[in-house]
């Protein structure tokens, strides 16, 4: 069935069972995402010391895409250094717009590739990306402060 | 009354109901509150515009300005007719949205002392329920003017609670800007009472019909409201066509939104004098095609007899609201009973999000709207993120429900709640 | 460059050819100016969009709503590759008229501080060629503002005279708002000194593209101006959509013109903060299947090639001027030669009532426009109640013109002048 | 020729050689009427005196059509008291909205009826109804001054 493509059970696994979703008191820039048109908010909140992505937590809601998309993301962030991270999520971007031609590098994107039958989703990649581009703005935002 | 019709019969005039959806289902189409799909006729009647007598109207003395003009015009006829108005006060926009925003700039661009304008210590009262459409053009005009803006609000039940109403459209209050049947919950407003109470302070009520008129019959001398939009696009008809309803009393007194070709009465450089109404309002060649296929979708409508439409949406309410009743935790989100409500069916199902809900759906054939629908305040009133919504049309029937609910449990199924 | 195209191939692809008209003779349709006639093609994919993907977009998760969303974002990148602009740059409206408002609109919604905000003392530069689509909102938009207009005026040969540029286009102005092409008498407005002029002081400038976007080749980059605005009746398209583009980082600073649906970001009761361009600029459910057709009319004339679509324009243009040159009592109003101008030709003749002209025309099946044109302040300020116009596009031709020069003659004889 | 049963001789005529052409400068009433879509314009006076219409005269430019049927009404007009002119009026407005089934009546309308052809081009019925239309409002006005 299609659909198997679009949740597979890393999703389902991420999405009943996500990561660093719980926002930790300390970090060195916050962000406020949404998707207008579903109505899902993001919070994301990432400590950046010495380049170096120390933390990532988040809170929110949103349907499973979204919210296993942000826990995948905020796992794979951590420990970073900033540049390698916005490659990550350059990689991410891309496999997002492939429309189901590309598989994605399971070395990059670890969890990440589970997310690559999204693609042939339009209406779901914004949700994929929520939490992708609620990190890059805050890891920017971050490096400004 | 005609004889009831047959949605069966009815989904051969509709083309897309021939095509194939995911894992090769065909298609239920339960998203009607966002747009309809189009018979035929309509779309034969708008091509047959262009065949034939493509031109601009009003304009020309050529045989296909003759004939456009009377196209055109007689499709204003079919609108007026439709909503027992006179001719003069039906004004073609290209969407219920562009309407209500028409009028909101219509108010705002009043001098300091017509009846129409607004300043600070005003009112305008809106509701819980609305639609953006409905909301937002009347929350900037308050902005622009220094108005305030003041709301009913809603019950747990999803009905409006009209016990403020003295105090809540008093001497300052301008305008009733308000749903007739909300697009999340269904419920329908009773009027009754708003417009007298909005004539006896000297307001107007404004009416967004965008899910009633399509539904069932409006009379807007019956109703006694002012001013009223809806689109064609709910409505069987094309999209790119809305309307705009208003008294032509207060329409001639009013101000145009849009300016530009064929709303004038005289120009020079620095001056302009308005036409009369409905040409005071339709600046620009219009959107000619789309208004002749919006009156083909009245008459499609008229054929069937808006009576049926009502009674066949009723009775597929009440069976779809009695199967929803056996389904494990869904939770039916608005009135539970099938009184003043229309052919909407809002639901959030425990441990899926409502996205995940409709893609699962989707997976079935089965069409349905998934967010807040565009209503965020009534979201957020609700405590809700966002909730699923079927709604019914014409070329509904009682298997369309039934794949929804069997497609209810393959999800829950699927996600293991 | 693409082979030149045969007009006699081209209205094959037009069904309203195949009209017979008044005294039996065929359709002579020399009123493109007011709207242009439209190709099976773009009619097929109207109707193609409503008959397999029909939905709301970027509204719901089934499988109608993204093929619905992919479509209409694909116009949207049609009409941008035509203009050689961005994606989020290129806004659908329902017409050009709409265009021109929305902006000066969203002028006037402007918070005080803001770039796009006018006050009085501030100055509006528009010319005496405009159509009222192009004036009335900049009249209205100073009217309500404070803001002053001025003009450039015209010579008797119909050409704008910017030789008062200087003293007109200063310190205080903040929009130059033109026209490319005159509609009434074809001249083509010479951009390059305004633009460089207007941004010198800071002013945006606002181009009415109406009559020359669909017949040469537009590019914004190279134009260099601010705004600009179209409708896609008068480009083979549908009724009912147009085009506002705009330069994003300009549009993302400005304010909504219609609020409503799916251009915010977020909203509450009280507050509402936009969504990004171009859906800031595009409230409720959007005139979907024009976008598409219009798209599918863009298609048809990249496929004739504009380059070839505007020297078959500017032949046929120099063969009627010359024709014309031969006919006794027959003034021509505009330039008269067939530099910087377009295919459009105003001409009175004496003693006979241009509207009396244009129906002796319509006896020989062509169809002409007559009167002021929608351009008041020029008609007066060139002494004239009205004209005749005849306006070319692709499927016109030599015989076209031909026939054309022997009704003018009919005429002459009917009324014996 | 379906335009000869626009243009009759009588119209050509009253086109070539109107009647009452020229405003004279004593009036009950003086209005002055557009025809915004063609840009034509009229002004006309009227003196009512004791209930008969004493003078009309009229100036402006426009169709052959509006300049005729302009002389012809004004023709009319002068020396009927008032409700008789404005039953003419009426009588005119009908034929105008027959779209070619009425051939009017010769009593009432006199070279009115050469006029009846023009209900078979709806562009063309607001040229014919200007002057009147003027000669009715400026007589409604004379008899509220
Ligand atoms: C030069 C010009 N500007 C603006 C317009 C207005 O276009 P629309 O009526 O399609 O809005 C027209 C055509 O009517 C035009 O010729
Ligand atoms: C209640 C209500 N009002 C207004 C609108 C706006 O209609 P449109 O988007 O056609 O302008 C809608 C639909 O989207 C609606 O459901």
């Amino acid at each position: 069935m299609e659909l198997d493509s679009l949740y597979q059970e890393v999703i389902l696994d991420h999405y009943k069972h996500p990561l660093n979703k719980e926002l930790k008191s300390q970090f060195t820039a916050q962000v406020h995402h949404v998707n207008p048109s579903c109505g899902d908010e993001i919070t994301l909140n990432v400590t950046i010391e010495n380049q170096i992505v120390t933390s990532v937590s988040w809170d929110g809601v949103g349907c499973s895409i979204s919210q296993a998309s942000t826990s995948i993301a905020s796992d794979l962030m951590i420990g970073k250094n900033l540049d390698q991270a916005l490659v990550i999520v350059e990689s991410f971007s891309d496999l997002m717009s492939s429309k189901g031609t590309k598989t994605g590098d399971e070395e990059i994107l670890e969890d990440g590739v589970a997310l690559a039958g999204v693609s042939k989703f339009p209406a779901r990649i914004k949700c994929a990306l929520l939490g992708w581009m609620a990190f890059k703005d805050a890891a920017i935002q971050s490096s400004k402060n | 009354m005609k004889p009831m019709f047959s949605p069966a019969e009815i989904r051969k005039d509709f083309p897309i109901f021939s095509k194939v959806m995911r894992g090769d289902n065909r298609l239920v189409y339960l998203d009607s509150g966002a747009t309809s799909q189009k018979p035929f006729q309509v779309l034969d009647a708008e091509r047959k515009f262009y065949e034939t007598s493509n031109a601009a109207v009003h304009r020309g003395a050529h045989l296909l300005a003759e004939e456009a003009s009377i196209a055109y015009e007689g499709a204003r006829q079919v609108l007026a007719y439709f909503l027992n108005a006179e001719l003069d006060e039906v004004i073609f926009t290209k969407s219920a949205t562009e309407s209500i925003n028409a009028l909101a700039y219509s108010f705002g661009n009043s001098d300091a002392n017509s009846r129409f304008s607004l300043k600070p210590g005003d009112r305008i009262v809106v509701s819980e329920l609305e639609h953006h459409a409905n909301l937002i053009p009347w929350q900037q005009l308050a902005k622009r003017t220094g108005a305030e803006l003041a709301w009913f609000s809603i019950g747990s039940d999803g009905r409006l609670d009209q016990s403020e109403i003295d105090s809540l459209i008093n001497e300052k209050t301008k305008i009733v800007a308000i749903t007739h049947q909300s697009n999340v919950l269904g419920t329908i407003v009773p009027l009754e009472k708003i417009v007298k109470h909005a004539h006896s302070v000297g307001a107007v009520v404004v009416l967004d019909a965008c899910q009633s008129a399509p539904h069932f019959a409006i009379d807007v001398k019956t109703l006694g409201v002012d001013f009223l939009a809806f689109s064609g696009h709910k409505a069987l008809g094309p999209t790119g066509i809305g309307i705009l309803w208003g008294r032509s009393e207060y329409l001639n007194q009013m101000e145009p939104f849009l300016t530009g070709g064929s709303m004038i009465e005289t120009a020079t450089m620095t001056e302009a004098k308005w036409a009369q109404s409905p040409k005071r309002f339709e600046a620009g060649v219009p959107n000619m095609a789309q208004a002749i296929g919006f009156a083909a979708a009245i008459n499609y409508l008229n054929n069937l007899g808006m009576e049926n439409v009502a009674k066949h949406e009723k009775d597929l309410t009440a069976y779809a609201l009695d199967k929803f009743k056996d389904l494990d935790k869904v939770k039916l989100i608005g009135p539970k009973d099938n009184v003043d409500r229309g052919s909407v069916i809002s639901f959030t199902i425990e441990g899926i999000h409502p996205h995940d809900v409709g893609q699962v759906l989707d997976q079935y054939g089965v069409a349905v709207r998934t967010g807040h629908h565009c209503a965020w305040p009534l979201m957020r009133k609700l405590g809700l993120g966002g909730t699923t919504r079927a709604s019914f049309y014409v070329y509904n029937d009682e298997a369309d429900v039934d794949v929804l609910i069997h497609s209810i449990l393959k999800a829950q199924k699927y996600f293991k709640v």
